[in-house]
Formats: C-alpha cells, structure tokens, sequence
C-alpha cells in the first residue's frame, strides 16, 4: 500500500508494479486509475486518511486476493489533488482473467464502501466535505 | 481512563472519559450537541479495530475512533 | 485499434493512452493487460489475425461505448509472444467507476468469444492450434 | 463465381465456386473430407461482415470467409 501527498504519478506506480510482477507468471493485470473530474466549478479535491484501519483494511484483501491465487495493489493521494490528475489507483494480478475480473469490481466497490478516506471539494482555496457522496462504513450508527 | 478521537471531517478534539463498555461510550457522546448530526451515520473503531457490539468491553488506555461517513478514490 | 508484430510496450501504450484522455474528463481508466503464463512447457504463443473483420468488431464496440459516454481502446500481437511478455491491452475510460467496471468485464469476455484471432502454442519451434482453449464464433455452425 | 477463404489455422487454400446463396455452399463445401471437423464450429462472413442465414444470396465476386474457433488475449 503506497500513500502519497499530493497527486500521483500514475505512468511510473503502473509500471513499477508490471515489473514487480513480470516473473510471477501472472496472466491478467487489471489497474483501476481514478482521476479528479472537473464539475462543480471545484480546483481540486482533498482527501483525509486515516491509515492504521486502511492498513488493516488493505491487509485483509490480500489476504482474500491470495486465497484466489491474486494479488491485490494500491495507492492514494493525501491532500490536495487537482482536477485532471490522480488521487487513486489500486490493480489485481491473476493467473486468469475471470479472478481478476471480478476481484478488480469488488476490490474497487468496497474500497468505496469502506475505506477510512474522507473527501472535500476544494473551492476558492477552501475544504468543503463532500458529504452526499460519502457513504456510511459498514455498522455505522453504533453509537446513536 | 479511555480516549475517544473523531476522524476526518468531525473536527471534534479527542475527548478522555470513563467508560467500561462501547454502551458507556455512546451514552456520553449523545450529552455532545455537535455530534448529534454525526453518530447515526459513524461507524466505531477500538485500538484500530472496526467493531460493531455496544457490550464490548473496554480498559485503561483503550483509544475508541469514530469514522463517518468515507469517500475514497 | 493498434496491431504489433510480436510483443506489446505496455507501457508505451498505457502512458499514451492515458496521455490521449488526459483532458476528457473521465474519471475511471481500466486498462486489461493479457501477459503469456508459463505453462506447459510452451516457449510462447503465436497469434493469427483477421484485421478486417476484427476493425468491424471494434467499430462496435467503440459505439455500445460511446453511447455510455465511455470509450474502448485495445493493442493486440500478431506473430510469436514469449512467455512473460504481453500481446493484448485493452482499456475503457469513462465518467463514472460503475460503467467503467462493467464495459471492461464485457469488452474482454466478448473479444474472447468474437474477435477473430486464432491462438498457437509454440513449442520447440512449431506452431500447434490451441484448440483445445478455443472458442466457437457466435452463429458457429452454419455450414454443417 | 464466388471464392470461399478459409482463415486461421485451417490451412486450405481458398477455393473458387457457383453458388446463388449460403446453403449452396454449404452444400458444396461438406464434399470436403479436410472440412468435416471444421464446419460444425466454424462461422461465416461474407465481405466481412459477419452472416447467420443459409439463405443469404451471393452475387458474382463475393468473397465467403470460414472462422474456426477463435483464443485472442
């Protein structure tokens, strides 16, 4: 799991990691690059990590990725990240396509779900938290 | 003594409280106003670990995170 | 639709296609690598390919895609591929991650099962049909 | 006159003949021993585009193409 500041350097992360795996005999790469799309009038997005629980998090799909004879790989912008560059990319390595096919969707999806990463517009130089795209982590509400 | 710290965009500073169960926890967060809004939608973590049983039960030292609602990628 | 004779730059490939949507506003790039496995004792595969045919199956593909407002790319090797090195990138852009997920899941399945290229172990020199992981055309049988 | 191509790893060389439509070629083409365990796998284009109608009409100087099972990737 590799955390940057600032965007990332989408051409060298992906090659780096298709030389990592250039011995590994793996037959399917898929990466995943998420790119900040300009709406909304904003200059940026911004985002919070928190990192033990992404760690924690990271580790256990390994762990599941391993289980498929896959492997997992991720990166995250922290901070300020412009429109038209990258915060993200995460990529699954699999001796098959159909594995990483479907490990590279549900990789993707609960990255979303359940990542402790939190996300804000920035606008005129200012951090606004972008609440109505950020969902709830599984068993949210515990407290209330 | 426990620690309580909000992540993210809460913008609360850590709290330290008595508590000897998450149900403790929850108890005094509901006195705070400005989480009213948060705790429905937080989700909980205890030394870094997600957990999800108000009976758990916490000692000296334990550090309890509340995380809302996340957005990554 | 880029053909090579022999193996592809990857790298080359992503870094410019991501180069060519750098200022198109999508938000998901998901390229598919397809890296020759070891296996078998075969020294590479070899590829034949029916361009015509095959430019008409893309054509298609660039349509379903637009109409998502997405869009599809693909490289493919013609001739011999040693083991370890790659003959087939593809690759969806699009605005959101759901759409992007889904289009690269059915863009690969259906170049498996369409697109009009014949596969070759190559062992010891010699070219043998991989028969055997090969998959009749849709309307296959017509003649019988 | 019609020429019938026989792609990838089939290894005949095209073959010209009459034929008003695809079952006439169908017809023509199963008197080929080397084409037995072809046919019931392969499909068909004609001029390139892809075909699924034995009664498809052929017209002088059309070009049918025969795709036995294909493995791309």
């Amino acid at each position: 799991m590799e955390l940057y500041d600032g965007p990332l350097d989408v051409k060298e992360i992906f090659g780096r990691w298709l030389d990592e795996e250039a011995e590994s005999n793996y037959g399917a790469y898929i990466p995943f690059v998420g790119t900040i799309r300009a709406e909304d009038d904003i200059e940026a997005l911004s985002f919070d990590i928190y990192e033990p629980i992404l760690q924690k998090w990271f580790d256990e799909w390994q762990e599941k990725a391993k289980a498929l004879g896959a492997v997992v790989k991720m990166a995250h912008a922290r901070g300020d990240v412009p429109v038209h560059t990258s915060s993200y990319v995460s990529a699954v390595f699999s001796p098959k396509r159909r594995v990483a096919l479907e490990l590279i969707d549900a990789f993707v999806e609960d990255f979303k779900a359940n990542a402790p990463i939190w996300k804000y517009d920035v606008k005129n130089g200012k951090r606004i938290y972008a609440e109505d795209r950020s969902t709830p982590m599984d068993g949210s509400g515990l407290l209330a | 003594m426990i620690k309580v710290e909000f992540l993210g965009p809460i913008g609360k500073a850590p709290m330290e409280m008595e508590a000897s169960t998450l149900a403790d926890v929850a108890t005094r967060l509901k006195e705070e106003s400005e989480l009213s809004a948060w705790l429905d939608k937080c989700a909980v973590a205890l030394n870094d670990t997600m957990v999800n049983d108000l009976t758990t039960k916490l000692k000296d030292g334990d550090r309890v995170s509340i995380l809302p609602p996340v957005c990554g990628g």
